[in-house]
């Protein structure tokens, strides 16, 4: 399912201009902004396994590139809205390691004061709108930041990223319908990693031979498939979709293959059974991105093997500041939970101090 | 103050002001532009606005108040209509969570400036999934607001004030009321040069000493009939108290009323299980017990689906002489 | 929108077994099912003019020729469900007209009891499972029916009818992955009589140019298009789906080109405003299903003008008598508004004597 | 009856049972299959049952409850998982209309027997939109049925019944109670060889005589662990009030116990407005108002939605010393 284009294909999307205008210094950053993502998240699930957290934990180990991609090709007012899967996009987007892990400890110093946890990651001043644990349910919303940025009068567009399970979700096809008729710059990003929890792609959704994406031509609307193992692919496929969004205000169905290493969520403990374990090797071994990556850099000759040994080290250091930072946090006081419910309230006005908002 | 003027025309008017007063108000909802709304509530208004500011909505509930809540996050203030109260339980999730938790999950970063408006009534023959009342559903949820006019006066002041709001308002009408009238001044009648009135203040329709008849919607108009049938025939004094908004809650106005009266019914068109009524009663038993002299009873709809027959859904609804005869028995 | 097939093209269509084997009594009764239907309707709309009714009156004159047509070739285990606009399938699956307009009357001796009104006849034991109000909420209950039958190892079917505004609704979209997945036997019908209320199709749905059963594609699903003033195309077309849910138990998404003549619903002021008054006479004056099948069997030689107009005395006397039956009728009692909420109490079970059901 | 086996064991139990009782039983929901469900209720019964009786449903929760609504039309009767009740909200139009008044709206023709089980809790930091608990919200409308156990023994019991209920019926769960275990009677050691407990019926989990703590679902648990602390350490005796089912509802065990008791609070995981909580106190006050020395207090939980961080989301909901120190503000 996942990596359609080969190896041979690839080198055109690294001469397509968005990657020929990347500085050796750009693509070290790419690079980079994966590490981050991969030894947070390896390290968060460390610290779950010690206890740190409850709740779910969605790791995004092996999909880094989808999220990198994507998002390192936005500009000002291009949004960014997902699922619960979502530290990728969160780090992409430019959040710190301290409050992503500080969220998912719980604690008050977290993106979302310890609120939110794993699924709830949220920065809108980073154009960054969550986080969402309801399957599809982010899709409306995704339309309705693109609604917006063209009401403000703006060039920009939003990125709504779902799973390949989320397609059919009753919401996902309103939006769809909505976003073609009314013209809305928004992006539908199908990570499609070919597993919704424990069921295949082709045990939960009815499609035609050539995959996820068609579904865009039952409304007339664009579409494109990318193997998300090359980064190129995935910022020069993706290009095209914003410059569609951007000049002529226009959403596009984009199918990403890609595959998760690890289970459905930290509590998935049928990860290798609903899949070969030689299946799962395979993709670790050949179709990594990160590591896909690291050697077209070093054949392009910007790195060497030591760099890179480097870049680890350096996104591990971090992501342990993160724990150091999260573990000395404090947890959000027994009276906070009722703060962060009515804007009114918050902010103490006369509408929020009118009539009774709590009945405890 | 002598203009009188229809609770549809009330609510177009407090709409049209807030498209005037601010750019980022626009109104979404199915055939409520080049119809002129289904109800006619929107009538004039995509004439006057146009495209951009009052927008026709294909039948997707979920769909379109999932947009409208995602830009609401920008800073749009979308005014939704759904053509009946109904229908937002096929936008249930969207309508609970996104616009309800967002700000939470965000640990206050969100706000979502929405208003859904719409009917939310029985009595119009319209059968048993397009007569919901979920006003004591959305209210459960922290995070809403819910607001239900009893006429045209509190209709305008009640929804221009919910678009103002900062957080996402459920504002439920009855197609009932729509077409009656009330006096509702002009602008230039008011001191504030136009009428804004606050979410989370109940409003004495009638002052009274025996009994408090307390409830919102359409039923303040029954228990008024009832009032006064009570005071001519029976010599009761009922007071008459509408919460007008039932998320914020004005419960000191209630319970004000009910330490005066100590007798206490709550009426509403809902259905009985978990009403709006169950928490006021509770609430009221709970914070003045020994101010009661009898009971807080309750009245609501008869406990079924809406019945389609025309004649049959008029019993199913609480009447004046329901309420008449439940005063009596503790009076 | 409505007509794309040309009349040339109709000729074949009366060649097709499925409407070769039928004698000339079985097309007199195709046409009088038809005139049964406009007439039912003509009569109940004076009827709501003088105060019988309240409520809803959505009306199918117009679109006659598709419930006649698709409900004329079911067998026994072929099951049938639509939305609100609902009395030309009742009348078709073979609801008499009494307890027809005894509903619409309110009426106890109605098909529901006067409980469910216009948009709401039921009857289960002619596999007519209604009538249902929210747009497109019958779409899941359609494929519902279709499981069951494949569940009990029937050979059958469910016929679900919708609107072309019902499609843009998320339920309709979940219902045809999960009946393409699951190879459902349920053959979906949009009557696309080119407007949903006020809107029209072009301002309500995105999709391909070739039309709205293209929306079958994105999930691999069989579809086709129907011109539906021809009644032999609907019947040999429709059969063909039919095959297909009998003998391969796939579903097929059939899009009708139909027109109605009157507005959304009786309430309707607008229905000559956001359609042109040329347009509608045009539909009724060259596209009627009635006037086109009446003067296909006065060509065939079947009928004279004068049989035809007997068809609309008789019909008209059904109808009448079945307002008098309606107005003879007593209304339900005001102590029946609880019975028919549960079945354990309406049969007084032990179940339904055991706790508190009621709370008012 | 000495065997003790968990929640989520009894629950299997349940529905192998009856998928062996009657064919037309099938399991439908997302990995209740060959993954063996989410929380592994459904472990062994698809490689026990096979495809036909045991299916893995896409993430389509409307279409394949409303699909499982109308098969049950025609006399199949599925027991829909869903992963947690929260996702009700994007099946709640098929769950309320569909489900509720189809056999209202044919006068009768239709009956839905139905079953739409899975968790409904809070505390198990999955944050606001995991975590609701609509126990009120569909009890609200006639024609469903809604029950939510708090033990294995009452899981078992109701969820056969359940599945043989000719009306719709939604049962609702507690992933905090799945690992616990409870006696659990072999079928062998049964007069009737089953379990069966019938709706409608609270059950006394606990004798007393100064105060009635009533409750739902995990909040039994939590009143039972209160009345113990009250017992040792307060001397004051209560009794501990099980709904077991909400709708239909056993008033007069509620009414009853309050008359001995003359006090009486409400406990639950619910939110406050509306719940269950607000209707049975109300109903309390308003039939047994002359055996009241106190009013109906409630508990529920802390009113926001719910909050991800671990030790503070045991706050917000009700804990034993929550129930005592409320207990001693009236005895
Ligand atoms: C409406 C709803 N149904 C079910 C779930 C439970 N659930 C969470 S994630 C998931 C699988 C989603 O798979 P996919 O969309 O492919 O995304 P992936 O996890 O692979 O990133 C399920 C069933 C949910 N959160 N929301
Ligand atoms: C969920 C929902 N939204 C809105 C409505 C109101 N409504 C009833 S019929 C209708 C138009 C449907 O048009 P279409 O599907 O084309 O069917 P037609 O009326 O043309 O037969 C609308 C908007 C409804 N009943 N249910
Ligand atoms: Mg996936
Ligand atoms: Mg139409």
């Amino acid at each position: 399912m996942a990596t359609k284009t080969k190896k041979a294909e690839t080198k055109s999307f690294a001469d397509d201009p968005i990657n020929k205008s990347l500085s050796k210094d750009d693509k070290i950053d790419l690079l980079r902004q994966m590490v981050r993502v991969r030894r947070f998240e390896q390290i968060a699930l460390t610290e779950y396994q010690n206890d740190k957290m409850g709740g779910f934990l969605h790791l995004y180990i092996g999909q880094e590139s989808v999220a990198c991609g994507t998002i390192s090709i936005l500009g000002e007012h291009d949004h960014v809205i997902t699922a619960y899967r979502d530290h990728g996009h969160a780090l992409n987007v430019g959040m710190g390691m301290n409050e992503c892990m500080a969220e998912l400890f719980g604690k008050a110093t977290g993106c979302s004061k310890g609120k939110g946890g794993s699924m709830h990651y949220f920065a809108p001043d980073k154009n960054y709108w969550g986080g969402h644990g309801i399957v599809a349910g982010q899709t409306p919303l995704g339309a309705g930041l693109a609604y917006g940025v063209k009401y403000l009068g703006q060039k920009g567009s939003c990125l709504c990223y779902l799973g390949d399970g989320a397609i059919n979700q009753g919401a996902f096809h309103e939006s769809l319908n909505l976003a073609e008729l009314w013209d809305l710059p928004v992006i539908y990003v199908i990570e499609n990693n070919g597993y919704s929890m424990g069921t295949s792609q082709e045990r939960s959704s009815a499609h035609p031979k050539a995959g996820l994406a068609l579904r865009a031509e039952g409304y007339g609307m664009a579409w494109d498939q990318i193997n998300g193992v090359d980064l190129y692919e995935v910022r020069a496929k993706t290009k095209k979709a914003l410059d569609r969004a951007h000049n002529e205000s226009k959403p596009t169905l984009l199918e990403i293959f890609t595959y998760r290493h690890k289970g459905h969520s930290i509590a998935d403990a049928n990860a290798d059974k609903y899949r070969t374990k030689e299946e799962i090797q395979r993709y670790m071994q050949e179709h990594d991105p990160i590591t896909n990556f690291k050697e077209v850099l070093i054949t392009e000759g910007i790195i060497e093997e030591a760099d890179y040994k480097n870049l680890v080290k350096e996104a591990t250091k971090e992501a342990m500041e993160a724990v150091k930072f999260a573990d000395e946090s404090p947890y959000p006081d027994v009276s906070e939970i009722t703060d962060d419910v009515y804007w009114e309230v918050d902010n103490n006005t006369e509408a929020g101090r009118t009539g009774k908002h709590f009945f405890h | 103050m002598t203009r009188k003027i229809s609770f549809r025309d009330a609510l177009k008017e407090g709409l049209d002001e807030e498209l005037a007063h601010d750019d980022n108000v626009v109104i979404i909802g199915e055939e409520v532009a080049q119809y002129n709304g289904a109800y006619k509530v929107t009538e004039g208004l995509w004439k006057k606005w146009g495209d951009k500011r009052v927008v026709d909505a294909p039948i997707s509930e979920a769909g379109f108040i999932g947009m409208g809540i995602g830009a609401s996050m920008l800073g749009i203030r979308p005014v939704m209509e759904l053509m009946f109260y109904s229908f937002a339980y096929v936008a249930f999730d969207q309508m609970m969570n996104n616009a309800a938790t967002c700000r939470y999950m965000s640990g206050g970063l969100i706000n979502v400036p929405i208003v859904v408006r719409g009917p939310a009534n029985g009595g119009t023959s319209v059968g048993a999934t397009h007569s919901h009342t979920p006003e004591n559903i959305f209210a459960n949820m922290p995070g809403l607001k819910v607001v239900s006019p009893s006429n045209a006066y509190d209709a305008k002041g009640l929804i221009k004030t919910a678009i103002r709001d900062n957080d996402p308002v459920y504002f439920m009408e009855s197609t009932v009321l729509y077409g009656q009238e009330w006096e509702v001044p002009e602008n230039s009648d008011l001191e504030d040069g136009e009428l804004l009135i606050p979410l989370g203040k109940a409003d004495i329709k009638r002052e009274g000493t025996d009994i408090s008849l307390i409830g919102h919607g359409r039923a303040v108009i029954t228990s008024l009939e009832a009032a006064k049938i009570l005071e001519e025939e029976h010599g009761i004094s009922a007071e008459v108290v509408d919460l007008r908004s039932i998320r914020p809650l004005d419960e000191d106005t209630i319970l004000d009323s009910v330490r005066k009266t100590h007798r206490a019914i709550y009426i509403e068109e809902n259905k009985p299980f978990c009403g709006v009524g169950a928490q006021i009663a509770s609430t009221i038993q709970e914070r003045v017990f020994d101010y009661l002299d009898a009971p807080v009873l309750r009245i609501t709809s008869v406990d079924a689906p809406a019945i389609y027959s025309p004649p049959v859904e008029k019993e199913q609804l609480p009447t004046a002489a329901d309420i008449v005869e439940k005063t009596l028995s503790i009076c």
